[in-house]
């Protein structure tokens, strides 16, 4: 259980580490590479919590698909002048303290709830096929909510093909 | 033992960093790099309860999170491809024109 | 009002997407251009909008030299200008020095003259089809198509020495009678090469990668091939039948029956049949030419010292890039006063603007291919 | 002392000992598919190939490492230096992790996830960061173009292959790649045969995914020079040809493992069945092939022209006789090491066996132009892949419910989808004219 702890701190570390990188780097490419180490420190953490099927889902879906995409469209759009020109806006202090206070306000939320929260189920150790579960859920009772993401998804493909298209 | 709510910690941290990149950031695809951070801190919060209750509801709902940030990337940089083909600009605040 | 900081900054962008037409610079030294031809491609994302071939890096002024030359003294030089074909350029020459001072070589000289003109043709061939399918991706056909060259180049050595610039011709006639052995050497290689041929043409002719990267690409219509003065199988490709060796019989050329292979919509992939067929029909006027050699002597009577009478001849022979055209003038004296050469590459290029518009960056290395050039000729 | 060896701490060191083999193996292994490949090419060209360093050239992949490690290393002047030297470290880490869930071995298999083949795919998938990056860091024009390209075939082409081994995971039920393996042990019956037209799928997607044969655009484009490694050189350079080979060689695994069973020797399931016949000619065969090499070997040894070279060539010999010794003394040990030694052999004889397909298709077919590429990835490999799944999963479903063999249904299935096929191929034909004739 120790190298659970010790792993989960890496992580943990690592994601809050390159999350700040990623948000203060003045290149778009060096930040898109510093959240794509935050989201492969994510899917560890999700490893950690045994769901192996997310966290197949995160790699491929987010880091091979999403993630790629982002770095097309900053490779087509590879603006050199942009590196030059003042990353923050002007009402970077005020965005700065609205963002803390409201990170004040869900860590208060959290302290109070810490007490209600029950521990941690034992850890079986024979542990269940996590992906026959997701399955059985996603394809049983979460029917309704996988169509509708299948539609939304269907949606956003057609919105940005109309998008990309030339004007030709 | 790594309980709940260090989880939670994580998660928060990880949510005000994007929030504060989405606030104070002006290329927009940093924003929307920030977001999909955002995103991910939510997702961590739904695995650590899923995992907490023993289901996998939480597992189920992060992958709907997942397919919703696809989704919303890809229509966002096609948003983004098309303004930049019009104003060579990337820049949030320079967006201040509804219609050029 | 946006940021001050910032508005006279942005102008300066320099962007991949914004750009609207890229220049794209295929340099003189370029794995794919048969040689020093530098070409100015404009593109519009991947389709060529405009081209420009830029010459001139291989000119060395050998019609300049040939003023301060003799008659016989300038016959190695026509061997440099088509380094892949030197014994039609010497044929060329040689044919047309000969009808300026109104002699003949014998006819035992002409046919040993046509079937070394054959075999050079069927060497350039394959050496521009050993290029042209590596240009396209195929890494195997250009050992196989070495291969036969080797076999030809043999016979070339045997015969007069040298194997790529031969200078094998004389102004009358043959310097070396044929070596012992001529016939049997030339017999077996074409017996021999009628395999090859058909393995070449498993592996490339219905191949559907080949054929998917040819068909259609570098279309050049008759009329517009006339217009441009196309020549040799760029034009019978476009369904002009036009060969100097059937419509103005050079050499030994009426003796022998050959057809001249034509197709019709002009395309790489036609010229790639076009020639194949015409290696075929090279390799059976060789066997024709080889039964019976005629004896007698090899050298007209024509004197050590050549003084042309004073005037001009234009005659042209069937090289295997096109109409190869020698336009000489005399006054009398030892050396001429003008030699003019009217190179096929050279003017088959001017087609690959035509030929490239509108298709992609990929074709344009099979259509500097498909055209065949070879840049001393283009440049001389 | 004892405690060190709890069947915790032993569940830790035998994976650990089996990765630092295999890592250690790699390089030299894809050193010997380059001699592979160059000795096939030449043989298919009617050439020798490389003969000089070494008897028959078989030092030459040390000879080329160690040039590639001793050449100067040039990094582009206005390159963005992070990433220029992080891109080629991307692509070789992802290469080799994806090494953790292969089953070499009925025992050599570095970790048994329950999710091992989603496992490779989604690190192999990861590699497209090394190429995009690279291009991007390169800083040249052409290396950019380059690396938009590979990226856009990689990506397009991930989905064909991963439909193709989907209908391979129909039968197998399982994600785990020993159960795979095992799945077709229990069923008697390789899934090549079942589902071929996957195996094909899969083959041509593979092939894409890793740049290769007639798909190997980006870096051999006549103008694109070499795509997103031109600027790379000596050492940095080596790494980026490792990632190539180690994913041929990942790529080569999990066909074998998903369609050709693994480690599993042909009519492994009959061999159990059948009492009495101990030693089948089959279990003997790995010897008696490893021993007819080292013989060869003895017998080139001294027609080598420098001493060397026979010294060399004797030595050879001499391992190759001990690798025929190793196999057929494992004949008379236990079941369980003659499973590990040879399913190790048979396991290797696939993969080379499937590289042997790659090199061929190298050298035979020429290039496909990007957007004939593109038009072949999606209108023709993903849809075939769709309609073959569908049809491969009636036909499971037939078999189970009504209980006909597998066999049959599979046929039918096969024959459904071939129809659709041959009428995608037609229709494409009749499309790629019409582009051909609008684009003048």
């Amino acid at each position: 259980m120790v190298l659970n702890a010790i792993l989960f701190y890496f992580f943990s570390v690592l994601a809050v580490v390159s999350a700040i990188l990623m948000v203060t780097r003045r290149n778009v490419v060096h930040g898109a590479v510093y959240l794509i180490t935050t989201l492969l420190a994510t899917a560890g953490v999700f490893l950690l919590l045994q769901a192996e099927f997310l966290f197949i889902v995160q790699v491929i879906l987010y880091v091979g698909g999403i993630m790629v995409l982002f770095i097309f469209v900053i490779m087509l759009v590879n603006l050199d002048v942009s590196l030059l020109q003042y990353q923050f806006n002007r009402q970077r202090f005020v965005a700065g303290v609205l963002a803390l206070a409201l990170g004040a306000q869900i860590f208060l939320a959290i302290k109070t709830g810490q007490k209600s929260l029950f521990p941690p189920s034992r850890v079986p150790e024979v542990l269940p096929k996590n992906t026959e579960a997701v399955a059985d859920a996603l394809f049983g009772r979460f029917m309704l909510p996988f169509e509708i993401a299948s539609i939304l998804l269907l949606v956003a493909m057609i919105g940005a093909v109309v998008m990309a298209k030339r004007r030709a | 033992m790594v309980s709940v709510d260090q989880y939670l910690w994580l998660s928060l941290a990880l949510f005000t960093i994007g929030v504060i990149g989405v606030l104070t950031r002006r290329n927009v695809i940093i924003i929307l790099m920030s977001i999909e951070l955002i995103l991910n801190a939510v997702n961590i919060n739904l695995v650590a309860f899923s995992h907490m209750f023993g289901t996998v509801d939480g597992q189920v709902f992060a992958i709907f999170v997942i397919t919703d940030a696809a989704a919303e990337a890809a229509v966002g940089l096609g948003i983004i491809l098309a303004f930049f083909r019009n104003r060579e600009t990337l820049l949030a605040d320079e967006m201040d024109m509804l219609k050029w | 009002m946006s940021d001050p900081r910032t508005t006279e900054l942005t102008n300066v962008s320099t962007t991949v997407l914004g750009a609207d037409e890229i220049i794209l610079n295929m340099g003189p030294q370029h794995p794919s251009t048969h040689g020093v031809l530098r070409v100015k491609l404009k593109l519009d994302g991947e389709r060529v909008v405009d081209s420009e071939c830029i010459i001139g890096y291989l000119h060395r002024g050998v019609e300049k030299i040939a003023e301060h030359r003799s008659y016989q003294q300038f016959a190695p030089y026509v061997d440099r200008m088509d380094y892949v074909a030197a014994v039609s350029n010497g044929l060329g020459y040689c044919e047309a020095v000969e009808k300026l001072l109104g002699t003949e070589a014998p006819v035992r000289a002409r046919v040993v003259r046509t079937i070394l003109t054959e075999l050079q043709r069927i060497a350039s061939h394959l050496l521009w089809l050993g290029t042209h399918a590596l240009d396209i991706g195929a890494l195997t056909p250009v050992f196989y198509c070495f291969r036969e060259r080797e076999e030809i180049l043999k016979i070339f050595e045997k015969y007069c020495g040298a194997r790529l610039t031969t200078h094998a011709f004389r102004i009358g006639g043959l310097q070396y009678e044929t070596y012992d052995g001529f016939e049997q050497d030339v017999k077996r290689f074409c017996d021999d090469f009628t395999h090859r041929i058909d393995e070449y043409e498993t592996l490339l002719t219905e191949n559907r990668i080949w054929v998917g990267r040819t068909k259609g690409v570098g279309i050049l219509s008759a009329a517009d091939a006339i217009a441009l003065g196309v020549t040799g199988p760029v034009l019978r490709a476009s369904g002009v039948k036009w060969d100097l060796r059937k419509a103005m019989p050079y050499a030994a050329y009426d003796l022998y029956k050959f057809e001249i292979p034509t197709r019709e919509t002009g395309d790489t992939y036609d010229r790639y049949v076009v020639r194949m067929e015409e290696m075929r029909q090279s390799r059976l006027i060789c066997v024709q030419a080889i039964e019976n050699i005629p004896t007698g002597p090899i050298m007209a009577r024509i004197g050590k010292v050549l003084k042309p009478p004073p005037g001009e001849v234009y005659h042209s022979i069937e090289a295997p890039k096109g109409e190869l055209g020698y336009y000489i003038v005399s006054d009398g004296t030892t050396q001429p006063y003008r030699v003019r050469v009217r190179p096929p590459s050279f003017i088959n290029l001017q087609a690959f603007d035509k030929m490239a518009r509108g298709s992609l960056v990929a074709d344009v290395v099979a259509i500097i291919g498909t055209i065949d050039i070879v840049l001393g000729e283009v440049d001389r | 002392m004892g405690h060190l060896f709890t069947p915790s701490i032993m569940r830790l060191v035998l994976p650990v000992l089996y990765a630092v083999v295999i890592v250690a193996v790699l390089p030299l292994m894809a050193g010997y598919i380059v001699l592979m490949e160059r000795k096939v090419m030449a043989d298919m060209q009617a050439r020798l190939g490389p003969m000089r360093v070494g008897p028959h050239g078989l030092l030459q992949p040390i000879a080329d490492a160690v040039k590639l490690l001793l050449k100067e290393d040039i990094i582009p002047e206005k390159a963005d230096r992070l990433m220029f030297w992080l891109a080629p470290l991307v692509s070789v880490t992802m290469a080799l992790l994806a090494y953790a869930a292969l089953p070499i071995g009925p025992t050599f298999q570095i970790a048994d996830l329950n999710i091992g083949l989603l496992f490779i795919l989604a690190v192999s998938s990861l590699g497209i960061y090394g190429i995009v990056l690279g291009g991007w860091a390169s800083n040249s024009h052409y290396s950019l173009l380059g690396a938009l390209r590979s990226a856009a075939q990689l990506v397009s082409y991930e989905t064909a292959a991963g439909l193709g081994l989907i209908s391979a995971l129909l039968l197998a039920g399982s994600l785990s790649m020993r159960d795979i393996v095992m799945a077709q042990y229990d069923q008697g019956m390789w899934f090549i045969f079942y589902v071929p037209i996957g195996f094909f799928i899969y083959m041509v997607g593979s092939i894409a995914e890793t740049n290769r044969a007639p798909f190997d655009l980006p870096e051999a484009e006549s103008e694109l020079v070499a795509g997103y490694m031109t600027e790379y050189s000596g050492f940095r350079w080596s790494l980026y040809f490792l990632a190539e080979y180690a994913n041929m060689i990942i790529v080569a695994g999990i066909a074998t493992t998903l369609f050709l069973g693994g480690w599993l020797r042909p009519f492994a399931s009959y061999h159990d069945h059948m009492p009495g016949t101990s030693i089948e000619l089959l279990d003997a065969l790995p010897a008696l092939l490893v021993l007819g090499v080292a013989l060869y070997c003895f017998f080139l040894a001294p027609k080598q022209p420098v001493k060397i070279q026979k010294l060399v060539m004797a030595l050879v010999g001499g391992l190759c006789l001990a690798v025929s010794g190793v196999l057929a003394g494992s004949l008379f040990a236990s079941p369980a090491v003659l499973q590990g030694v040879h399913g190790a052999f048979w396991f290797m004889a696939k993969v080379f066996g499937y590289l042997y397909f790659f090199l061929w298709f190298r050298f035979t077919f020429p290039r496909y132009r990007f957007d004939q590429l593109m038009r072949l990835g999606w209108r023709f490999l993903i849809p075939l892949a769709l309609v073959n799944l569908i049809t491969m999963a009636i036909a499971l479903l037939i078999s189970r419910e009504w209980g006909w063999s597998l066999r049959l249904t599979s046929i039918l299935a096969i024959a459904v989808t071939l129809a659709v096929a041959m009428w995608l191929a037609k229709n494409d034909e009749v499309d790629s004219v019409v582009t051909a004739a609008e684009s003048e």
